[in-house]
């Protein structure tokens, strides 16, 4: 189990080896991408930006809730911070089970949680060449 | 007088222009520390929008402030 | 859209790339893996079969209903036939789309359908030197 | 007569000894045709435990049969 920080590009393949274990059937995995647009703005880049020693300690807490709410094996999630270009993977979660139907669960309960409470911010670059902290401004 | 580190991100860090401070203050608690720097710095947001840690922990906008303690604003989050 | 059998190793991330665009900002994948228990049976390895000309049929069939029923961009499944041993990727799915809500629903109805629908059968390998073609035998 | 191509897979392929094979029969329809088979390789299952396919499609067990079809019959499956 673990959350961490990246300012380099993740890899999911590896990430993948710690989580891999003879007693799991079913691995359910998220990415989320850099998308080219935001309610109806072009982007053209983003940063993200976060309170990592804060951040590390929630990240973990919803991932020890994920391995006692659903009956997996192992779970991590990594995230980036810095500046992300479009089709960069800003998030990975990886969950491994005995099972499908707690794989999938739990990672998207994980992801679900991490957008909501671990202390991330994003900056939005558009394309009209104005800019801002989403969620926060305008 | 207490001694406060503030830590500041994202849109505060822009807002302040700055990354962290050490400051004075008579607030007695994070609710007024926070009314206290929102006019020094202009921030835009109220707190009711925000969520507060004291020492990397989350707390509540009425908990006492202690001299020395560390404390950062967490404006609206948009991980993932 | 692909639905496909492999002989060999399963390559995941090389998958992938055919289901990015930056239209989406969010992949869902699953990967089943050969367990070393099955209802209480100690496994040793396994084989697939599949008769593969009405399984791919069937399969792009599953992928094209995930397409019309959830906003997804792109979907992509392979099923590994022949000898296997534990801890081999057995099935990969991928699911492209713009948002992750669509994307882990269709990334689970494609795994749900593919193993009650496509003709693809397993043959377990036990410890105790037993076998058997599994829902067909005992 | 009509003559029929069936294939066989995992379980039936076993029982049968064979990947597949080229039959002359007067079964009218799949179901027939199955009953056929199964008394003549010892199959095990029942066509209630299985589906069918003639010519790379499903089809239903009361199905005619043509001379000249190709004929699956489909175990439980187990894939994933």
């Amino acid at each position: 189990m673990s959350f961490e920080f990246s300012t380099s590009t993740i890899d999911g393949e590896q990430l993948k080896q710690s989580l891999m274990s003879p007693y799991c059937g079913g691995y359910s995995s998220f990415e989320g991408w850099v998308r080219d647009h935001n309610e109806g703005h072009s982007v053209s880049k983003l940063e993200y930006e976060a309170y990592e020693a804060l951040a590390v300690k929630e990240g973990e807490c919803i991932l020890q809730e994920a391995i006692d709410k659903f009956d997996i094996k192992e779970a991590s999630c990594v995230h980036r911070v810095g500046a992300l270009d479009i089709g960069d993977m800003a998030v990975w979660v990886g969950v491994s089970a005995a099972h499908r139907d707690a794989a999938f669960k739990a990672c998207r309960y994980i992801i679900d949680q991490v957008k909501v409470r671990v202390p991330i911010w994003k900056k939005e670059h558009y394309l009209d060449g104005d800019s801002g902290w989403v969620n926060c401004e305008h | 007088m207490k001694s406060i580190k503030i830590e500041y991100y994202a849109l505060f860090r822009e807002q302040a222009g700055l990354s962290n401070e050490e400051i004075q203050t008579d607030a007695q608690n994070v609710d007024a520390l926070y009314k206290e720097l929102k006019s020094r710095h202009g921030f835009s947001m109220c707190s009711t929008q925000l969520r507060v840690a004291v020492n990397e922990e989350f707390k509540d906008w009425s908990s006492d402030l202690e001299d020395g303690d560390s404390i950062v604003f967490i404006p609206p989050v948009a991980g993932g």
